[in-house]
């Protein structure tokens, strides 16, 4: 079996692993690979956290007109470091009055549980953890475990800003994770699999040089844009960002926490942010595959990331600009709005599934869409009559 | 695989019982939520894997923070100091020994499978069909429940809006 | 939404009552500051939550005391007009107009006219640095991580600049004299000037398209802390906030202070009274702030800048009292003297805008989400400096 | 209609992103120790005391007369007088101080005591670097740490310093002259040549000399 250069650049780091894991003896191989694998992904997703904050630092800086972090390292890109040694040479305190037991548990759960989403997902071509038949059931069931954490954070600390940050993000958890599993649930229908490799596998394709990603569809682009948009509510993003609601409850949930585990929680949130987006680029933009039927000989894993950055951006772009909602205002946007198109979608996927293929499949389809946006989306505004308003002046 | 099963049935029992013994109700729900991770471990383990991620998604993800979510309502967040022995034991035990009961009967009677089945795949068809086929009115009734618990509950929580304007 | 139409307060409940027992679930006590990111400086809230809707607030303040008009009673004349700069810290300016302008009331004294026009260019400046820094404090309270907030001081800093270049203080400035200015502008500071105000329409527009139209901002003002109309004037509300409610009031249209009645200029005036008019107020009236400085700097005469006739040392003015006051950037300020001849003023009062607008915060936040409480502390635009004093 | 608003607030976002890379006008931010901003000629901090000549006892500009104490709104001036006379700037024999502390940690840099000064002794200074690790002494200046050269203060307020020596050199003149008138009226008067030539208060004054020893 001889590879090209191309693939053999693909499969370096899987053919590695092979090579590595082949010198041990039979009974450890299995146990070996896996462990390579956690640690491949504890590691990259580290450092892609650690990249992201000063991405995101200095991003926000640009779009504010500020510089950012400049001054550690070239061009402040060791900000992490510096962030990294002051939180773990901070004093750990926890109040007297907290649940000791359930307060340390809570971070700890949660970094567990964002990281066990990276199971599934497949970050190059035959690179994934397990591969499982029920990956994307598996990525929502851990994902509801953060919900736990969160709540066990809140709860713990006996402090009523972290109970009410608490009690934000669950309901806000809750209410989202049923429109980012229907929207995910498209996918579902279109692939026929549970499996989040053959789900790429469908996509990674090309007619021409276009490649067949459910993004490029009426419903897996309103598809798309439904999960970003509950993927930003689940992962406490800007404008979603309630239960830390920094000006209001100043920190939310984890306003009890300091050092380590602080930075523990900050890692959790950027983790789970990475793993939505990560299943969206799985769903909807292709996985690993390659934009262009062209620039295939680019490694996948390098495609996957480079997809995960640009997700990474465009929510640190939306962070820079959108103040953020009220609660009531989030639970009616989710249900009043989410809920409903993710359901429409739904039939949109069906409709498209047994319409033949043509113009007329695309214009049905995205009437089907656009007819019941607009008239949600009105009918969200009409209880409160949100206008423009022009205003009259005395001389 | 023994001894990953007595593991996952240890955790699993601790985790039930200490929800009976605990004094706070969190850590009760807790505890609860630890043995049905361990209860989905053991699904894992049977190589039913739909089944397994469900029980965590639905117990874990939804049952238990709605549990906890009630609690924090209903209760303070404090502690509850009263015994846990509610004067309704002796209703209590009845009950849970008839559940027992039934369960037993159930599981007695569908005989323990000798052979070792190949693992069923948790792919999509198959499941769609079970449930649009075989169990396609067993689904329509538990819709229907939950449909009428969650119209009832809006009806509750409306009722609860008029009369505090 | 109704307690801001028809404002009643809410009595203060017994522990009986405020239970569960209402089927209102539980109530909970939060005590929002003062050390909180979003109630601008120390100030404190008592707010009591059923579940995240506000039953009762009750504002605490008086943590920045300083004792400002009793100290004023112990110095001279001229040595409270520095303590002035330092009432409502973001406009010292103003500040200093106002007293300058009770003094000047008490004393009889008369302002040479290039120092009126300097007054009004360094106070419309004011006005227009308080207000964008406003719109980006309570877009900051919305949660919107700074950017608008940045923007605004972006352009503060310029003006500041200016402050400092004529003054000597960014913030501080100590500039107004009884009689007139501290010192001339110096040289190139009108050109400085001209080129500034020519740059500040783009940056409004700018500043609209960010977030004036925003779907989300719109969610959270509009309709949220309705000031009434009638209520507003009898809660003794001046100034944008109360202008916001639809009332046209404008001490620099009232009292034509300085040389106001030269100007050619127009009072925004909102309707509903919510959050979103005080915001949108603001926007349109850092507009019309712009045309009097672009006015202001072309018209400005050659002349003296203070009254020869006003002594520094040893002023004091003859036994009476005046109450002199402006168009703060917050509300109307004022300066209630009375003197008995000696060097040292026998009273001295201040009548701070926040002050009087804050006395409506509890009556426009119950009934609303703690999110909405920040929000509305935000648009009436206090400063902590002015209300403890 | 929904998202139009939120579509304009990103493109303005983005076009501040690019245009902070392109654009110095959009980028403000001054990279404080590195580069520094030109200093305002107006900019005002802490007081100093403005000596003429080499010798900062002797040039002490201070007459001592208390008004900047007595003015000064949180009182931070301190100031004792000397017993014996030292002549001024223009050449008056005049006391001078003993001790002048300022106390810079309650100094509001209001610039009044500049204002009131009739002997133009006390002025502005600009040095905003003054951190110290001593919050009591260390922040308490005495007379030692406050003067400073007129060079200085022609350095720091070119315009305001030159318009100071003028109105100075004038009345310096103006003395000159009316001692000169009265000397030529009343001969026999000692002391004013002999200070005059800057022999200094030590050697003028014996019988205090503890005054100027330290």
């Amino acid at each position: 079996m001889t590879m090209s250069p191309i693939q053999q650049a693909d499969q370096f780091f899987v053919t590695s692993q092979h090579r590595f894991v082949s010198y041990l003896p039979a009974e450890f191989q299995s146990l070996t690979s896996a462990i390579l694998s956690v640690i491949a992904i504890v590691l990259v997703f580290a450092l892609l956290f650690a990249i992201t904050t000063v991405l995101e630092r200095k991003g926000l800086g640009r779009i504010q007109n500020r510089y950012g972090p400049n001054r550690v390292g070239p061009a402040g890109f060791f900000q992490p470091l510096a962030d990294g040694v002051k939180s773990l040479t901070k004093e750990d305190l926890v109040p007297r009055t907290a649940d000791q037991m359930v307060h340390f548990l809570a971070p700890v759960l949660l970094v567990t549980a964002a990281f066990l989403a990276y199971a599934v997902l497949p970050v190059g071509r035959n690179m994934v953890l397990v591969n499982l038949n029920a990956g994307i059931l598996y990525f929502f069931a851990v994902g509801s475990l953060v919900e736990l954490a969160v709540f066990m954070a809140g709860w713990s600390s006996r402090n009523k800003y972290s109970l009410l940050g608490g009690m934000r993000a669950i309901a806000q958890m809750i209410s989202y994770e049923v429109p980012l599993v229907l929207a995910s649930v498209v996918v579902i229908m279109a692939a026929g699999s549970l499996s989040t490799v053959s789900i790429v596998d469908m996509q990674a394709s090309y007619t021409g040089i276009w490649p067949h990603w459910f993004v490029f569809t009426p419903w897996g682009f309103a598809g798309f844009i439904l999960f970003m948009i509950a993927a930003t509510a689940e992962s406490n993003r800007s404008p979603f960002d309630l239960p830390e609601g920094e000006s209001e409850i100043i920190a939310g949930y984890y306003i009890e926490y300091s050092g380590f585990k602080f930075a523990l929680f900050f890692l959790g949130e950027y983790l789970g942010m990475f793993a939505t987006s990560g299943l969206a680029i799985t769903l909807f933009l292709g996985g690993w595959a390659a934009p262009f039927s062209f620039l295939t000989w680019i490694p996948s894993y390098l495609w996957f990331f480079a997809k995960l950055l640009l997700l990474i951006v465009i929510f640190i772009w939306i962070r820079g600009t959108l103040p953020r909602l009220r609660m009531d205002q989030l639970m009616s946007f989710a249900w009043q709005f989410m809920l409903p198109m993710t359901l429409f979608n739904l039939f949109v996927a069906g409709v498209w599934h047994f319409m033949p293929s043509g113009i007329v499949r695309w214009l049905v389809c995205i009437a089907l869409l656009v007819a019941p946006a607009i008239l949600l989306s009105r009918s969200l505004k009409q209880g409160k009559k949100f206008a423009v308003r022009h205003y009259r002046f005395a001389e | 695989m023994t001894v990953t099963f007595l593991i996952l049935a240890a955790l699993t029992l601790a985790g039930t019982v200490a929800a009976m013994a605990m004094r706070n109700l969190i850590h009760c729900v807790l505890a609860l939520t630890l043995g049905f991770a361990g209860l989905a471990a053991l699904y894992l383990l049977l190589g039913a894997q739909f089944v397994g991620f469900t029980q965590i998604l639905v117990y874990v993800g939804a049952v238990a923070i709605l549990a906890v979510f009630v609690i924090m309502m209903t209760q303070s967040a404090i502690p509850a100091m009263q015994s846990i022995f509610s004067s309704f034991w002796v209703a209590g035990s009845v009950v849970a020994a008839a559940v027992f009961a039934v369960l037993a009967w159930a599981i007695c009677r569908s005989g323990f499978a000798s052979q070792v089945l190949p693992p069923v795949e948790a792919a999509v068809h198959p499941i769609g069909d079970a449930l649009m086929h075989g169990y396609v009115l067993p689904l329509e009734i538990m819709g229907l429940l939950l449909t009428a618990a969650m119209i009832g509950a809006v009806v509750l929580a409306m009722h609860e809006k008029r009369r505090t304007p | 939404m109704s307690t801001a139409t028809e404002p009643v307060r809410i009595l203060p409940q017994s522990p009986a009552n405020s239970g569960s027992d209402s089927g209102e679930g539980q109530l909970l006590e939060v005590s929002m500051g003062p050390q909180h990111p979003s109630t601008h400086g120390v100030f404190r809230m008592d707010v009591v939550l059923d579940g995240e809707r506000v039953v009762r607030l009750k504002p605490v303040f008086g943590y920045l005391h300083r004792n400002h008009e009793k100290i004023a009673e112990h110095e001279t004349y001229l040595g409270s007009m520095p303590y002035t700069d330092r009432l409502d810290y973001i406009c010292s300016l103003t500040n200093n107009w106002a007293y300058a302008l009770a003094v000047e009331k008490l004393a009889g004294i008369q302002v040479p006219e290039r120092a009126e026009y300097i007054r009004i260019i360094t106070a419309e400046m004011t006005r227009f640095l308080n207000h964008a820094a406003l719109i980006g404090f309570l877009t900051q309270d919305m949660g919107a991580s700074g950017t608008p907030l940045m923007y605004a001081f972006r352009e503060r800093e310029t003006i500041l600049d200016l402050f400092e270049s004529l003054t000597g203080a960014r913030m501080m400035c100590n500039y107004m004299r009884f009689g007139g200015c501290r010192v001339d502008l110096p040289a190139g500071w009108l050109d400085q000037a001209k080129k500034f105000a020519a740059t500040l329409p783009r940056f409004l527009e700018e500043f609209e398209r960010l977030l004036a139209t925003n779907e989300i901002l719109m969610a959270r003002t509009q309709g949220v802390g309705v000031l009434s109309k009638e209520f507003a004037v009898n809660a003794g509300v001046t100034g944008p906030v109360l202008r916001a409610s639809g009332v046209n009031y404008d001490v620099r249209k009232v009292d034509k202070y300085g040389i106001y009645d030269r100007f050619a200029f127009k009072v925004p005036l909102g309707e509903h009274g919510d959050t979103y008019d005080r915001y949108m107020i603001r926007l349109l009236e850092m507009r019309e702030s712009l045309k009097i400085l672009n006015q202001a700097l072309r018209d400005i005469p050659e002349g003296p800048i203070v009254d020869p006739k006003t002594k520094i040392r040893g002023f004091k003015p003859k036994p009476g009292e005046a109450y002199g006051r402006i168009e703060a950037p917050k509300g109307e300020l004022g300066f209630y003297l009375i003197s008995d001849g000696t060097a040292n003023p026998y009273r001295y009062r201040v009548r701070s805008s926040c002050m009087m607008n804050l006395t409506v915060l509890e009556d426009l936040c119950i009934g609303h989400n703690v999110a909405d409480v920040v929000v509305i502390l935000g648009s009436i635009d206090i400063v902590m400096g002015e209300v403890d004093r | 209609m929904f998202g139009e608003g939120i579509l304009k607030g990103l493109a303005e976002t983005a076009r501040n992103f690019l245009g902070s890379y392109v654009s110095k006008k959009r980028l403000t931010t001054v990279q404080y120790p590195e580069q520094r901003l030109p200093q305002i000629e107006a900019y005002r901090n802490f007081p100093f005391l403005v000596y003429d000549g080499d010798d900062w006892q002797q040039g002490l500009r201070c007459v001592s007369c208390f008004i900047c104490e007595k003015e000064c709104p949180p009182k931070c001036i301190i100031i004792e007088k000397s017993t014996d006379k030292k002549p001024d700037a223009v050449g008056k024999l005049q006391f001078y101080p003993k001790v002048f502390n300022i106390d810079v940690s309650v100094c509001m840099s209001c610039q009044i005591c500049v204002e009131v000064c009739p002997f133009d002794a006390i002025k502005m200074d600009t040095d905003f670097e003054l951190s110290s690790t001593d919050r009591f002494s260390g922040l308490l200046w005495d007379k030692k740490h406050l003067a400073k050269s007129n060079e200085h203060y022609h350095k720091i307020h070119p315009t305001e310093a030159a318009a100071v020596d003028a109105q100075l050199a004038a009345e310096r003149a103006k003395i000159a002259a009316k001692t000169k008138a009265t000397a030529e009226a009343k001969p026999a008067t000692p002391t004013p040549p002999a200070n005059a030539n800057g022999a200094g208060p030590n050697a003028a004054n014996q019988p205090v000399p503890t005054a100027t020893e330290k």
